[in-house]
């Protein structure tokens, strides 16, 4: 059942977000966005041996952004670093079937949130 | 499954009884106006001048002062720039209010262009226009003065009669957008010292391509539609008939049935507010008085709108973020993006409003159906915070403060 | 008493399979597009959208290049003066034939005052434009170009096939008027090379209240309507859900039906055509062959053309003189008192031409109603030539000169 | 049977119009208006001492144009040479229930013919 703008995994994904929450002691977390604009989106990564083995979010937004915060959760747990690195955010505009394009935005968010995520995880792990 | 539509300002279902009094007119009665050399074109030009009667008579106006447009947005245009050019050479000058709709704030766009000096009133936290800063405002070489009459978004009713004393003392032509309020509060020309009113069908159980702009006798527009010579000279274009036949139909109902609608939205509206004040950090917007009847809105910290919406609407419960014209997801990315133009103008902060909602209840919504809003929201609120990072790093603030 | 409607270039009666298509839009699916964000507001889009790509379909457009307005005459005043506007500085001259339609002539007008050059080309005595005067009139300079497809007065069609290729060569915008002959015969952008295109709704069995503008891709026009985020950013304001959803259903039915309303209408057009050469010094006019199926217009000497019609009316015949909107009697004298524009554009001599009548069949028409109109004229022609000064003077130079 | 844009008097005045014709050897004709504008009205009279005995009128034009011929020359049969110069073209539109306001024109072309042909008479009899 497709209602409102968004396509069928949308909605799927912002109804029955996977993934809510929080790692407690996370080995990296990500933060973009601001509430004033709308959106933001915080990420949280569990890693081990370079590889993504927990993924959590929380997300304040409209139904995009949280869509694409499901969705990026569920494409990087199993991803190695690299692999989780390389998502873009066409990538999870694709995998939801679409954006609408004012909300393309939201995806970006998505692969943005990864990034800063890792960034984090690199600069804990530099020593 | 229930389904409640609380979306009235921005459109409203067509009364039956209004859809009766077009019918004839899709069918045996299908003349072109323009054509009246015969009985099929005479009987258009009938139906037009009626409706123009029955629209003059629901805001004390003459048959002659109503010209049909399109729409709201073609009365507002038309009122905005048809004014600032008809005011002649020397008054260059247009003062607005900063809730006005996108269709009068936008129209100042190619004022601005042509050198026009805009002024923007303030409102208050209720969105009201101080009419002392409407009398500082306005100087002799104002061309036009436009504040609406009840603002869509946040419901409050602004002062236009006083308003509009104060234009007349000062000799400014004066528009009053009354888009939202026309057909569900009395809108009088002979009390609300108006020159220009915008009013629109489909805002009061009327049909969608029905506007009109009322223009009192000698004031000065411009027209900004060129072809033949329909409506006095200042609307070129074929009657859209069939259309302008519902808006008089649906004025003649307004007219008769406002007081028992508001009494019925106004009953509803007030279960709808007091059961919205359970859900903790809801921040009503508007005047808590002087408001449209059934018009309840407000703001939630930590939910983001659209997603409230969007879970209201599983719930089969349809309500809107604000004006219907500044969430268009097929838009242009910044009107989006910004938090709505009438709640920044109000003061609320925009890094913890993050969405307008406006419930607009309308003549036919039931008891039944507020209840069903009332029990979806705290559960989606709950839902929504839940997952909001900003909810969670308030819930540590509080813990650590407490 | 039967009653024969032969004007239907004015407008068309709804075809009752466009209005069952029409008809959920004012019940069950009244949303606002812009409220999408609810199950109302969507339902609205897809309507739209989906009438979008059928009105495409039928000019073989894409869905994207057509934008909804209220009507024809809205469309050519955004084609022409947002063309013009939107070609940029240094292109200020705009080309149109003699025999357009007010609703571009008179959106000259601003044009004109804002220092714009405009150049008319003439036509010959089948109301026909020169292809080669249009090459010679094209420079770079020119921002846009504007020839009907067929003339709603004498129904001559244009070859804007062949203009089109000479303003694709010259590099200068293309508008052309399909309000005539969109739905009554083939429009299709693929083959006629123009950049902008104004469709009408009620010209083809469609309802009033919707009309289209065909833009191509790439082409450049300024919006004239200000406010939400409607149509692309060409149109602000609620679309005309119910009648945005009749022109698809409309277009959708002369796509499929056209060639056989075609069909129809020629044959009946003939009756009449040849039914008319009995009455003495009548004229037809426009081109013999390439003109617009049903049409038949002329002029009878000695025969003032509103007497006519009056005449014609009282026994049941409406027809009509030339464009609806150049005989609008409540609007100014100037426009009533002198011949059509077309006919002088044709160069028919003004002190014999009094009137230009012009019948326009619609799908619906029969034999019998073609007979009634037959069977009436010579009856009229002869009572008012009888009171006629002007004939009586004609007869006793008949008389001195035989 | 009001039909189109003129009142039942215009209407009846226009379908039976009364006294179309010429009259030969008439003591006044006038003749005003233009086909090429449109309309054209010849007005005949017969005056015997100083009374309009009989009037006919042959028009070219619109429905207003030949309702106001008719109603013209039924207002000055009757009447006195200076009572019919007195009528106005108010008098006319009065007398049909009003015109148009695109159509006055025609009822100052029945005042005009009147005038004119009046002043055709006075000539003819100024010796
Ligand atoms: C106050 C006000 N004015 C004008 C408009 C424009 O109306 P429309 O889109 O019907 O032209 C709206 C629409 O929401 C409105 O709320
Ligand atoms: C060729 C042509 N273009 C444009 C128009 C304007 O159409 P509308 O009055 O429906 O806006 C007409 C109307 O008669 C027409 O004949």
């Amino acid at each position: 059942m497709a209602a409102g703008p968004y396509s069928e995994k949308v909605m799927d994904h912002f109804m029955n977000p996977r993934n809510v929450g929080e790692i407690e002691s996370a080995d990296g977390v990500g933060e973009v966005g601001n509430p004033a604009c709308g959106d933001m989106m915080r990420l949280y990564l569990k890693i081990d041996e370079g590889m993504v083995v927990d993924a959590k979010f929380r997300t304040f937004g409209c139904g995009a952004a949280i869509a694409s915060s499901s969705m990026l959760t569920e494409m990087i747990k199993g991803k190695t670093v690299d692999e989780a690195r390389a998502i873009t955010n066409q990538h999870v505009a694709d995998a939801l079937d679409g954006l609408p394009a004012v909300k393309i935005h939201c995806s970006v968010m998505a692969e943005q949130a990864v990034k800063s995520a890792l960034d984090d995880y690199a600069k804990k792990h530099a020593g | 499954m229930t389904k409640a539509f609380f979306d009235h300002i921005s459109t409203t279902p067509l009364d039956p009884r209004v859809f009766e009094a077009m019918r004839p007119y899709f069918f045996d009665r299908y003349g072109n106006p323009s054509s009246h050399i015969h009985d099929q074109g005479q009987a258009a030009v009938r139906a037009v001048d009626q409706a123009r009667a029955e629209v003059a008579a629901l805001i004390g106006a003459k048959a002659g002062e109503i010209v049909f447009t399109s729409g709201a947005t073609e009365s507002n245009n038309l009122a905005v720039l048809g004014a600032a050019e008809g005011a002649g050479a020397g008054k260059r000058r247009v003062v607005v209010s900063d809730v006005e709709h996108f269709s009068v704030m936008n129209a100042l766009i190619p004022l601005r262009n042509a050198g026009y000096e805009v002024t923007v009133l303030p409102v208050d936290r209720n969105g009201v226009v101080d009419p002392d800063a409407v009398r500082k405002a306005l100087r002799a070489d104002t061309a036009l003065l436009s504040v609406m009459h009840a603002n869509s978004e946040i419901g409050t009713i602004e002062p236009v009669g006083q308003i509009g004393q104060i234009a007349k003392e000062a000799g400014v032509t004066f528009h009053v957008d009354a888009t939202a309020s026309a057909g569900h509060i009395p809108v009088d020309v002979r009390e609300i010292p108006a020159d220009l009113v915008t009013l629109s069908a489909h805002n009061f159980y009327g049909p969608k391509g029905a506007g009109a702009l009322y223009l009192r006798e000698g004031t000065k527009v411009a027209p900004r539609t060129f072809g033949g010579f329909q409506e006095m000279g200042y609307r070129a274009g074929t009657e859209n008939v069939p259309a302008v036949v519902g808006m008089g139909a649906a004025a003649i109902l307004a007219g008769r049935e406002m007081g028992a609608w508001a009494e019925h939205l106004s009953r509803l509206g007030k279960t709808l507010w007091d059961g919205l004040a359970a859900i903790p950090m809801l921040h009503y917007t508007g005047h808590p008085s002087e408001r449209l009847p059934g018009h309840v809105s407000f703001w939630v910290e930590h939910v983001e709108g659209e997603s409230l919406l969007l879970f209201l609407n599983m719930k089969g419960v349809m309500a809107a973020s604000g004006s219907a014209c500044s969430s268009n997801l097929r838009g242009h990315d910044e009107e989006d993006l910004v938090a709505s133009p009438v709640l920044r103008a109000i003061g609320v902060p925009s890094d913890i409003c993050t969405g307008s909602i406006t419930f607009s209840l309308g003549k036919g919504n039931t008891a039944d159906e507020v209840r069903l809003a009332l029990d979806a929201l705290p559960g989606i609120v709950d839902r929504l915070r839940a997952m909001s990072p900003t909810y969670l790093d308030y819930q540590k603030r509080q813990v650590k403060g407490g």
